[in-house]
């Protein structure tokens, strides 16, 4: 089986099939360990960020990172940030909801269809490699800088990892079990949504998990090249507005969702996946 | 094509475009802003009413620079766009219609300006002489910055063409200052007010003086088609864009006007009080315009020669 | 419950990459009738195509040449009342269903039950198989026997007029194997199905079967059929002990592993 | 019959659809449908990727794109997999940089674009260490687990042999982590090259990113069209090399993984 992917800058393998993968967990995936040598080289680094700002580093760009958790409080709880944060945030998600549902759709026709799967590959494989950033500059042209185009972005930087892995994945569907569904005499649409669409959640899981990393990245990169609104838009205004420590809250917020967004996924994952995840042991 | 794409991305999205009620009899304009000084008069109009007034509700949308405001303009994804001289010349030499109809901001009249090439104070940069074969940053190449950069590096004995132009961004130009990166920097307020009161760099030209006094920079644009198809719109908004203008110019530095600048700045109060601003036109007289046509021209954005005339509108020239 | 129904093989062939190259004869001419009710199974070296031939008679693979019959009808597609039992009982499971889901698998195409009753209905065939304590636990939390076992539960709850068995005890170890035989033989003389096994275990062939057919190895074709004449019902300990068993054990053991010059 | 055509409908389909869409959109430029300044017929863009590649201007930007991300890919893999190979190794050094890894690895790189001028300038370092973030991660998380999930028997076959230490790594560990490391490279790779047109375009002085932002905010968009054409293309002559390589390189991996 040739590995296919895409972008992923979370857990490994678009390729469940790597036994390791149930026997070994994910960074993150364990909490409770004796970890503080690693908290304290992160505090350590905190401290040298808080003291480099006071005593040495001499920059309006450069606030000491005390500053940026006040400003992280003031302007998170119910103020502007808190705000922008919730635009990027549905940004993100309708993008990604949208771009997964139409590459899951997508995925399962290609991998179940020979005809489509011929004529749309090479279409998939140009189109999938183009950094997504650069498709704002058209696409401000085609759909203007509104959400619309945003949304657009984020969707199509979804797109392409899921359907990729859910056409995978339904390609690998166990060949048994279609045989089984076929003996019993399921239809179609039967052996789709009961053998088909469950047998591919974990290569759909992988691409779900990547894209959801990237749904961030995008959403940021796309409000700080197109404005309107959102944290990657607020990003910048506070940069050019001079205040830092509100660009750095910002940042910081940032990092926080990131690491949540992958946490909510990983656990989703762990708990639809039980059944797989078991299997590997 | 555009249409389609965009009503189908819409009707997947429903939930996501907030599109605004229309339930007001005033007729909805949506304008591309950038969130600078620049655009004071129209925050200004919009915050005491004036646009209400004429029957005009504005509903911006802030973009962080202006590479994105024309397509949008271009597009139809907005009515007007608050952009610079050349960009908007540029759009119109490649046949994409645009009018000025109302003026924006200008440049001083005279020296200290609101923007200047900085250098370290022990650079010994004084002319553009100094900078041949040296590093200059500008916020955007082939935009109404790098064109003055070459305007002046040449006007002041330097060859432009020996000149490296890099692009940094205004935030973080003072840091490639300190660190060396480039020599001298094109800035402008209130980053350059920031480096020179804190003693960081000194002042080596005003590029805009010394080419020439009180240049249109900023303006706002529509497309031709907006303006046949709604000149009474564009008539209200000029109009109420005025009283604006008026207005800023009557109160400059007051506690009011500083309260409505930084409000959509979000520039600190104690920023903004150091500044020093140019007043604000309600004209722009083409032949004031007319030099940066020909500087673009002579600086390779532009193959032909362009009237400044062709590009302004009657609501936007004297009267 | 419906009785058992024939199945007719006519002169069927089977060769891959047909017209090219590299084409490869598995099956050669086949011809078998398997009456009504009756227990026949098909041994065969490895590798000779035992498995394309059960294929092809569940309708599961097109064979290139000849003709299949179910009760007289041809078959061309997995027709109803056929119901196949997979040797890799662990990927014919959907590991994300639980043991009794997995059961409800064979009958949620009818539509004619609610929830409530096809589980209730389902729930039989585990307790035939003696599994009904583990209905909610999931396949992989089961030993291979025992996901064999729902496997079969799986199978019977269709109601099949006619099993294929597709190897399907070679891979558990053989005290399991024993009982799943008992097993199989019992529920197959309470409901009189038709079975037809492939297995390459000639004491399981002699043990189960009504009538033996041999394969020989590819291109494959029957070089003969045997009734085994045993009585029944049969029994693990004593059935192996009789002495047409031990014949018919030598036999089968010496055609199957003795060169065939002459079967070529 | 169809199927015994050479050529299968698919893939005669998938040539057709492409042309059919661009004869499309060429009708609908030349019919005034689709304003041209916004959208340029796809002749246009055929003859502004000829006279590009003939005039010789691919050179410049491409050499310049591909030098940053070369760099920037090569420096941050082999940190990446020295790191993840102490990190997988030694549960102390993967205490150590756990947290550090967990709390980075999440951000969007670009908002990391003011700190790392304040520090690294506005020159090819910069925009090196942006792509090399966006590299190094993968590849690291990748490494971490292809190593933890190495056999533990093949490590203690290498032990009854007599090996210790660093050959145990250099001989079982990295060869059997392997095929996990380069799945690490493959997504780095794409992620790379997203990032290296990203820091192009925020803050570039050429390259093939710049050039796509600054044709586009002085509206040529023909060459724009162009730029974006040469920017999929080497995407995915990147991506299919690399698969390439991998497949020559990986072959006892999809020959162990081909088993039914």
């Amino acid at each position: 089986m040739v590995m296919q992917s895409t972008s992923d800058d979370t857990l490994p393998p678009t390729r469940p099939a790597d036994a390791a993968r149930g026997r070994v967990p994910a960074l993150g995936a364990r909490v409770g360990q004796s970890r503080w040598t690693g908290l304290l080289l992160v505090l350590a680094l905190l401290g040298l960020w808080e003291l480099s700002a006071r005593f040495w580093v001499d920059s309006a760009n450069w606030p000491p990172f005390s500053r940026v958790v006040m400003a992280l409080f003031e302007e998170g709880t119910g103020r502007e940030l808190f705000f922008v944060f919730a635009a990027s945030l549905r940004l993100m998600l309708t993008g990604f909801v949208i771009g997964a549902g139409l590459g899951i759709a997508l995925g399962v026709a290609i991998g179940l269809n020979r005809f489509l799967r011929e004529m749309l590959s090479p279409m998939v494989e140009l189109l999938r490699p183009l950094p997504v950033p650069g498709l704002v500059p058209p696409l401000i042209l085609l759909l203007g800088i509104d959400a619309a185009m945003k949304g657009t972005v984020v969707a199509f930087a979804v797109l392409f990892p899921v359907l990729i892995n859910t056409a995978q994945g339904v390609r690998a569907v166990e060949p048994t079990l279609l045989d089984t569904a076929r003996t019993f005499r399921h239809g179609r649409a039967r052996s789709i949504l009961a053998v088909i669409l469950p047998a591919s959640l974990p290569y759909i899981f992988s691409g779900l998990r990547i894209s959801l990393a990237l749904a961030l990245i995008v959403t940021v990169v796309a409000e700080m090249i197109a404005g309107g609104t959102g944290i990657g838009y607020y990003l910048m205004t506070m940069q050019y507005a001079m205040r830092s420590a509100e660009m750095y809250a910002a940042v910081v917020l940032l990092a926080v969702t990131g690491y949540a967004l992958n946490f909510i996924i990983v656990s989703v994952e762990r708990r639809v996946l039980r059944w797989y995840f078991a299997q590997q042991d | 094509m555009r249409q389609f794409a965009k009503s189908a991305f819409i009707a997947a999205a429903a939930a996501l475009t907030a599109l605004p009620a229309a339930a007001q009899d005033l007729t909805t304009l949506r304008v591309s802003i950038i969130p600078i000084i620049d655009i004071a008069p129209l925050q200004i109009a919009m915050t005491k009413g004036f646009f209400e007034e004429e029957g005009i509700e504005i509903d911006t949308t802030p973009t962080a620079g202006g590479a994105v405001g024309l397509p949008a303009l271009a597009s139809g994804a907005v009515d007007v766009t608050f952009s610079n001289s050349v960009s908007i010349a540029l759009g119109a030499a490649q046949g994409l219609g645009f009018k000025v109809i109302a003026a924006g901001s200008f440049t001083g009249k005279e020296a200290p300006d609101i923007a200047a090439i900085v250098a370290k104070p022990d650079a010994g940069i004084k002319t553009g002489a100094d900078l041949d074969g040296k590093k200059l940053a500008v916020n955007t190449r082939n935009n109404v910055i790098w064109l003055y950069a070459n305007a002046w590096v040449d006007a002041t004995g330097g060859d432009s063409s020996s000149v490296t132009y890099l692009e940094v961004p205004f935030p973080q130009m003072l840091d490639a200052i300190d660190g060396g990166q480039v020599d001298a920097a094109f800035l402008v307020d209130p980053f350059l007010n920031a480096g020179v009161s804190g003693g960081a760099v000194e002042v080596a030209g005003y590029p805009y003086n010394t080419i020439q006094s009180e240049i249109p920079i900023g303006m706002y644009a529509v497309t031709e088609d907006f303006l046949a198809d709604n000149p009474d719109v564009v008539d209200s908004f000029v109009t109420a864009y005025n009283k604006g203008v008026d207005w800023a110019n009557d109160n400059a530095g007051s506690d009011e006007w500083n309260e409505i600048v930084s409000g959509y700045t979000r520039l600190p109060a104690e920023r903004l009080a150091g500044l020093d601003i140019p007043p604000f036109h309600k004209v722009v007289d083409p032949e004031a315009l007319q030099p940066t046509m020909d500087l673009m021209l002579k600086y390779g954005l532009l193959r032909e020669e362009m009237e400044a005339s062709s590009i302004l509108a009657d609501s936007v020239l004297a009267k | 419950m419906q009785d058992g129904c024939t199945l007719a093989l006519d002169g069927v062939t089977k060769s891959f990459s047909q017209g090219r190259p590299e084409e490869m004869m598995a099956l050669a001419d086949i011809s078998l009738d398997v009456a009504a009710g009756e227990f026949l199974t098909v041994v065969g070296p490895s590798g000779c195509g035992k498995s394309t031939f059960l294929q092809i008679a569940a309708g599961l693979m097109e064979a290139t040449g000849g003709a299949v019959a179910l009760d007289g009808r041809p078959v061309d597609g997995p027709p109803g009342g056929l119901v196949y039992l997979f040797q890799q009982y662990t990927r014919s499971l959907l590991p994300w269903r639980t043991v009794i889901r997995n059961v409800e698998f064979a009958v949620e195409g009818r539509g004619r039950a609610s929830r409530r009753e096809r589980r209730e209905f389902c729930m039989e065939f585990l307790e035939m198989v003696g599994l009904a304590d583990f209905a909610d636990r999931y396949p992989w939390q089961l030993s291979g026997g025992m996901q064999q076992r729902v496997a079969i539960a799986r199978a019977l709850a269709a109601e099949p007029r006619i099993l294929l068995l597709d190897e399907p005890f070679s891979s558990v170890d053989a005290l399991t194997r024993m009982e799943l035989h008992d097993m199989i033989l019992k529920l197959w003389e309470d409901r009189r199905f038709t079975a037809l096994l492939v297995t390459h275990d000639v004491d399981e062939a002699v043990m189960l079967s009504d009538r033996i057919a041999v394969l020989s190895s590819r291109p494959s074709r029957i070089v003969e059929t045997i009734e085994t004449g045993l009585p029944r019902p049969r029994d693990r300990i004593t059935t192996p002990e009789l002495p047409r068993f031990l014949e018919l054990r030598h036999y089968l053991l010496e055609s199957l592993t003795k060169p065939k010059d002459h079967a070529a | 019959m169809l199927h015994r055509l050479p050529v299968s409908p698919g893939r005669i389909a998938a040539v057709l659809l492409p042309v059919l869409l661009l004869l499309a959109l060429e009708q609908a430029v030349d019919s005034g449908a689709v304003r041209r300044a916004l959208i340029p017929a796809p002749s246009d863009v055929w003859g502004e990727l000829v006279y590009i590649l003939q005039g010789g201007h691919l050179w410049a930007p491409l050499g310049k794109t591909l030098y940053l991300l070369a760099v920037a890919y090569g420096c941050a893999s082999v940190l990446a997999i020295g790191l993840g190979l102490l990190m997988g190794r030694s549960r102390a050094v993967y205490n150590l940089f756990e947290p550090l890894v967990e709390v980075i690895r999440p951000l969007p790189k670009p908002a990391l674009l003011p700190p790392l001028i304040l520090f690294l300038g506005i020159g090819d370092t910069m925009k090196m260490t942006v792509v090399g973030l966006a590299v190094f991660f993968p590849v690291l998380i990748n490494t971490v687990q292809g190593v933890r999930g190495v056999d533990p028997v093949l490590v203690e076959t290498a032990r009854t042999f007599g090996y210790s230490g660093g050959r145990i790594v250099s001989r079982v560990v990295l060869p059997a982590a392997l095929p996990f490391i380069f799945t690490g490279l493959r997504i780095a790779l794409g992620l790379g090259l997203i990032l290296v047109v990203v820091a192009e375009m925020l803050a570039g002085t050429g390259g093939i990113g710049f050039l796509i932002v600054d044709m586009q905010r002085t509206f040529q968009v023909t060459s724009m069209y162009a730029w974006l054409v040469i920017l999929a293309v080497l995407g995915f002559l990147l991506n299919l090399g690399f698969e390439r390589l991998e497949a020559r390189l990986m072959f006892w991996s999809r020959q162990s993984e081909g088993r039914a």
